[in-house]
């Protein structure tokens, strides 16, 4: 049973960080730096928890909140380049926090041995909810009381101006602009959410599994947080949501017989995918396929 | 495709076991996981084909005698965790609550141990703390200090700090004209990084050698102390570097009797090369116990020429070589990490026979606490090149060693201190 | 009374000259039309006037105000919307959301920027309603915007443009690709934003249309203003003769 | 260890020599890019995969060791129109997030293939024979300066390759077609230009430099690993990014300049810290210099 909570911990961490890639696909960015805020989450909750011995919930909230104002700084100068540079431009920016999780040492002496960050040997025993008797259906309703928040505000969005405004930008900046729509504001404003959102899951993430250190962090794993709102479609939500069981829940854990076949199958699929199904998994469901504008 | 097949014959295996379709025969199961996809996938490969190996000779001496005085038939599960701490903690999960695994061998990665061995419950009944409860025994993943996580972990792995320590007690005997060292490590890779500055440098200060550019502020010989000194004052490298230049250039301009090199394979031969090319010509190079393995043979036979490394196995005994002998007919090599899959399985089948356990799964947590104390009540187990020590305290192994170096394109002998 | 004030405006591309010292005024309430051959300057001139480009000199003033240099979206703020010579949708949004979009409130009751972003408002939904029927758009509100035909497209960017509620709008092109009875209807929308005080910028090369619609003419070659007047004299100017045909 | 001004001397020759390898496979991303304005990601992937290609081919048929490469640039290449049929030719070509999707999807698959197939650990690349024997010293005041006999072939070779690019594109109808292609497509079309001929041509031409690269980086690394790629790919796009999109030069010059400044940056601060700066030097050209050197104009509409 643990273990099948454990994949359910899994999917709803992912789908936190697909999430915040999601709303900024919304606005047409295309954003590697989501594990970049992912790290800052974690490590920073985790330093809070651990070494402060902070409860679980102020902690979360301040790593979310770290991750968003770092979102905040990074919306800015992000908003100079477009397309193709962003991602290069958010890789050098999830390298360079990757990079400082490696030099990170904070380590303080609790109950006898040491605990906190340890640069490349990682941040491990981050046991808050272990130590505090949660069992693991109650970390995964926790993370997923969190994802349901998310997605119903997200989902929320789309039914208020704010989200028809994002997807504007999405569909044509220069329109936008011209409808009164103040570019700066709205990117800055979906970085900084997406940076909230994929902070949070962090924190959630170093909780759940107890250890985060620098090699969770790799391009691998940004490539992992774009491809799920990509392969699941920016129709709605529940996109990403599909993606995440698809390739966490099906590929990943129920195909684990097949070994590293399952990673050669997931370049396969992505390829297929976008070959087949550009718009994303979504378009399935949908009748017509009204291709993207501009 | 052998894989594909076998994988799809277990789950179907899975099934029926779940189905309740009752199995004619009688078995324990153990666990396996580590790296079989990705650049260190030869750990998890060769450690599998070792403990398949080691399951195949159980079973065909008769298999494991239940408590009931019936024998059972040992089958093994292996799964690939792709030396990435998330999938070792799922697997750790997985094995744990949906398998009637007894106890699991792995990983392979020290990354992936640091990050499973925390979710397991820390201290034995404590009520508060929700971990899993499966022991866990470990044959590879070798950085020093992480049995002790949890109660419920335990290794056989080679006992680093003492290794290092007779090591160059053994030098300063021996060759008496050695004085300075300098080195460097893959500051990436949690064991060559942790082994350097814990245990390396700080023996080999305890024994009288110098670093070549005047004593490391805090290094006082005890392990541990002044670690992260050591790592500034020497020249270091990634895991994926391919140019070592730089690096090379500070280990020539040491000008050290003795140059340490800590790293696995593909890095060590990396820098063993451009230190040749410089023209670098230390009186001795030590390395890492992982680099003991084939692929430096392999990848540089001739620039490894007289590296030193200390090793818990060697082909030195007949039992040692009888492994070493299955393992190259079945495409793997045993060295000191998959060496000892073959011991864990050996220590568990006696361990399972000593408390006593019940096939199939039945009581299966009580099992699995039986074979936990058991294990924690061993004080000596027997290994490939002789009796192995255990340390309860802390769930480790202090395993006989011998220290080889590369010769002729081959890992031989120097000193036996058995 | 003036609302836009045009004063020696240049633009460069590189060494191009594509507007070089045009200057004009525009009266508040009057339909001002800019005409020349393919490459003047026109589109230039708009996309300067609406803060697409810098402009390289010049300035200029709306309603005295200098807005040089503005944003799009500040322009937009300041009371200028326009349209687009190769139309710009939001083609995954509906055409209700489309002009959901553009909408601002009423300077005076503005309502907070939560409630501008996130809430709901009566006014909205009285004036998307009234801007669907204003384009016969009605049956198609919860439409995609992508999968309007032609004409629906060009109605619908016309009646964004007005739903930010500008005092003057750009219309770069309206009548491109439509047919006589389009033009029509066209005609009749412009008059219509004309007597609900807005005034009307037009460039178009569908001469019928300037000519019936327009109080005053602007002739545009090589970036400069060539002529200047009312429909009949630019009609009857030589030079405009000129540049349109040749000699 | 004190550091001394001829130090960094030596740090900075070391560097740009081996960037040089940065500097080739940086010429293919910009390559591609300016065919089509688009990031081939599996390019790094699909270089490693022809030198790997070279190595089994060679191997397996017991070929001489120069035929490795030979035929490596050949596979270079030949993954590499693989790569375009496969993650560009029938994608939307307005949809550029499909198009770097689907590679990065290539350049897993290639990836982990390699490892499937080699088990991912390393293996013996033969070394540039006389080449990578030659170790040149400088006397210069009584301290010497090293140069890698192999390393200067190997910038010898990028700026060779960085020669013909420049022909083929500029002097040959091929070259014109290329960038035909790239500047209107439909334009092209109507004058009888097949697009997809185009785009094929210039992905072989790049697989091939990749190829090429690929063989010269393991050959002056003695070994060959899938552990490669991803830092190569990385290093790649920093080095197209700083040099300009599009730029052929620029692509060479960056690749010199990062690999000089990488190996000072690790000399003076550590292996942990080398590349945050390196990063950083690129976030600098991304806000402030776009379009690197020598970019074109990148922010159209």
């Amino acid at each position: 049973m643990d273990y099948y909570l454990g994949v359910f911990q899994t999917i709803g961490v992912h789908t936190l960080l697909g999430l915040s890639a999601y709303i900024l696909l919304l606005t047409g960015q295309v954003s590697m730096a989501q594990i970049g805020f992912f790290a800052i989450g974690a490590y920073s909750s985790g330093v809070l928890t651990v070494i402060f011995s902070w409860n679980i919930y102020p902690a979360l909230a301040f790593g979310a909140l770290l991750a968003s104002f770092f979102a905040f700084l990074v919306g800015f100068p992000a908003l100079r380049v477009k397309g193709l540079m962003l991602v290069i431009a958010t890789i050098a920016f999830s390298e360079i926090v990757r990079l400082i999780t490696f030099n990170f040492v904070w380590m303080v002496e609790k109950d006898g041995i040491m605990v906190g960050a340890e640069g490349a040997q990682g941040f491990r025993e981050i046991r808050y909810f272990t130590t505090n008797g949660w069992d693991s259906s109650q970390v995964v309703l926790l993370i997923w009381i969190f994802v349901a928040i998310v997605m119903a505000m997200l989902w929320w969005l789309d039914r208020v101006k704010a989200g028809a405004v994002l997807r504007a930008v999405g569909n044509d900046e220069l329109a936008a602009q011209s409808s009164g729509i103040n570019l700066t504001t709205v990117k800055v404003a979906a970085m900084t959410a997406g940076g909230f959102i994929a902070g949070l899951g962090g924190g959630l993430y170093a909780h759940a599994v107890s250890y985060v250190d620098h090699i969770t962090f790799t391009i691998l794993m940004a490539t992992f947080a774009i491809s799920y709102p990509i392969l699941g479609g920016t129709k709605n939500v529940f996109g990403t949501l599909l993606a995440v069981i698809f390739i966490q829940g099906i590929l990943i854990e129920a195909f684990r017989f097949l070994e590293d076949w399952r990673l050669i199958i997931f370049g396969l699929l992505i390829i297929l995918v976008m070959n087949f199904m550009p718009d994303g998994l979504v378009s399935i469901f949908k009748k017509s396929n009204p291709g993207k504008g501009n | 495709m052998n894989k594909f097949i076998k994988g799809l014959a277990v789950s179907a295996l899975a099934f029926s076991m779940s189905a309740g379709v009752a199995l004619a025969e009688k078995t324990v199961l153990i666990s396996g996981w580590g790296a079989q996809s990705g650049p260190l996938k030869s750990f998890g490969i060769n450690s599998e084909t070792i403990l398949k190996a080691a399951v195949d000779k159980i079973n065909a001496d008769g298999g494991v005698k239940l408590k009931d005085g019936s024998m059972a038939k040992m089958v093994y599960e292996y799964y690939d965790s792709r030396c990435n701490a998330e999938e070792g903690i799922a697997l750790a999960r997985k094995t744990a609550t949906t398998t009637n695994t007894l106890i699991a061998i792995g990983p392979t990665c020290s990354g992936v141990a640091a990050a499973s061995f925390g979710v397991f419950q820390k201290k034995v009944d404590d009520a508060g703390d929700t971990g899993l409860q499966m022991p866990l025994f470990t044959n590879t993943a070798v950085r020093n200090g992480l049995a002790k996580i949890s109660q419920w972990t335990f290794r056989n792995t080679p006992n680093e700090p003492d290794m290092y320590d007779k090591l160059f007690a053994w030098i300063a005997k021996t060759r008496p004209e050695l004085k300075t060292v300098y080195g460097g490590t893959e500051t990436d890779q949690g064991h060559s990084a942790g082994t350097y500055r814990i245990v390396i440098i700080p023996a080999a200060v305890r024994h009288g050698f110098e670093w070549s550019e005047g004593p490391i502020e805090g290094v006082t010989g005890k392990i541990g102390e002044g670690a992260d000194n050591v790592q500034k004052a020497s020249s270091n490298w990634l895991m994926a570097d391919t140019s070592f230049s730089v690096q090379a250039r500070a280990f020539k301009k040491s000008k050290a009797d003795i140059f340490v090199i800590s790293s696995h394979p593909f890095t060590t031969c990396g820098i063993l090369k451009e230190l040749a090319r410089q023209k670098a010509s230390p009186k001795l190079i030590v390395g890492l116990t992982s680099s003991s393995s084939a692929e430096v043979m392999k990848g540089c036979p001739k620039q490894a020429e007289g590296m030193i490394i200390p090793t818990s196995f060697a082909p030195v005994t007949p039992e040692a070589k009888a492994v070493a002998d299955v393992a190259a007919a079945n495409g793997a090599s045993a060295d000191l990490h998959s060496a000892a899959a073959w011991e864990n399985v050996m220590i568990i089948k006696d361990v399972m026979e000593t408390v006593g356990v019940s096939a199939n799964g039945e009581n299966l947590q009580a099992d699995r606490r039986a074979i936990r104390d058991g294990l924690e009540a061993l004080k000596t187990t027997a290994g490939l090149i002789g009796t192995v020590t255990r340390n309860q305290e802390e769930g480790e192994a202090l395993k006989p060693y011998v220290f080889v170096h590369a010769k002729g394109g081959n890992w031989e002998v120097l000193h036996d201190p058995r | 009374m003036s609302i836009l004030k045009v004063d020696n405006l240049c633009k460069n591309f590189g060494g191009v000259q594509a507007v070089n010292g045009l200057n004009f005024e525009i009266n508040e309430g009057e339909i001002f039309g800019l005409i020349g051959p393919n490459g003047s300057g026109k589109s230039t001139t708009i996309n300067v006037i609406c803060g697409l480009y810098q402009p390289s000199e010049g300035s200029i003033f709306l309603n005295g105000k200098k807005i040089n240099g503005f944003k799009p979206n500040q322009c937009v703020d300041m009371g200028i919307s326009r349209t687009f010579q190769n139309i710009r949708l939001f083609g995954d949004l509906t055409v209700w959301q489309n002009l959901w979009v553009a909408w601002k409130d009423d300077r005076k009751n503005q309502g907070s920027w939560f409630s501008n972003w996130f809430g709901k408002s009566e006014s909205r939904e009285k004036l998307i309603s009234e801007l669907l029927s204003f384009s016969g758009l009605e049956t198609r509100a919860n439409d995609l915007a992508s999968n309007l035909s032609f004409g629906e497209q060009r109605r619908l960017e016309l009646a964004r443009a007005v739903a930010s509620k500008p005092k003057l709008i750009f219309l770069d092109e309206p009548a491109a690709g439509m047919n006589k009875e389009e033009v029509k209807e066209l005609r009749d929308r412009i008059f219509r934003l004309r007597d609900l005080g807005i005034t009307i910028f037009l460039v178009e090369h569908v001469m019928d249309l300037v000519m019936n619609v327009s109080n005053r003419i602007t002739v545009l070659n090589f970036g400069k203003a060539i002529s200047e007047g009312d429909p009949e004299s630019v009609q009857n100017d030589k030079a405009v003769q000129e540049a349109y045909f040749g000699q | 260890m004190n550091i001394e001004f001829i130090d960094i001397v030596q740090a900075l020759i070391d560097g740009i020599l081996y960037g040089s390898t940065y500097a080739l496979i940086g010429l293919g991303f910009t390559l591609i890019f300016g065919a089509m304005e688009k990031l081939n990601m599996a390019y790094a992937a699909s270089s490693i995969g022809g030198a790997y290609v070279g190595l089994g081919v060679s191997v397996l048929l017991s070929l001489p060791l120069y035929a490795i490469f030979l035929i490596g640039p050949i596979g270079g290449g030949l993954l590499s129109v693989l790569v375009y049929i496969c993650c560009f030719r029938y994608l939307p070509s307005n949809n550029h997030l499909a198009a770097l999707m689907a590679s990065i999807g290539g350049l897993f698959f290639i990836d982990e293939i390699i490892s499937h197939e080699t088990d991912g650990s390393p293996l013996d690349f033969p070394e540039l024979g006389i080449f990578s024997e030659a170790y040149f010293e400088i006397e210069f005041s009584d301290m010497f300066l090293g140069f890698r006999g192999d390393l200067i072939f190997v910038m010898f070779a990028s700026f060779l390759a960085m020669l013909m690019l420049m022909y083929l594109l500029y002097r040959t109808r091929l070259g014109l077609a290329t960038r035909a292609v790239s500047q209107q497509p439909i334009a092209a079309q109507l004058c009888g230009i097949s697009i997809h001929q185009t785009n094929s041509v210039t992905f072989i031409l790049a697989g091939v430099l990749g190829g090429i690269a690929g063989c010269l980086a393991a050959a002056s690394v003695g070994v060959i690993s899938p552990l490669l790629v991803l830092p190569l790919t990385v290093k790649g796009l920093v080095v197209t990014v700083i040099g300009g999109l599009g730029s052929i030069r620029g692509a060479i010059i960056a690749g010199l300049l990062v690999g000089g400044l990488e190996s000072v940056f690790l000399l003076l601060r550590g292996v942990n810290e080398r590349d945050i700066y390196v990063f950083l030097l690129l976030f600098v050209f991304l806000v402030f210099r776009p379009n690197g050197f020598f970019g074109a104009e990148i922010d159209r509409d």
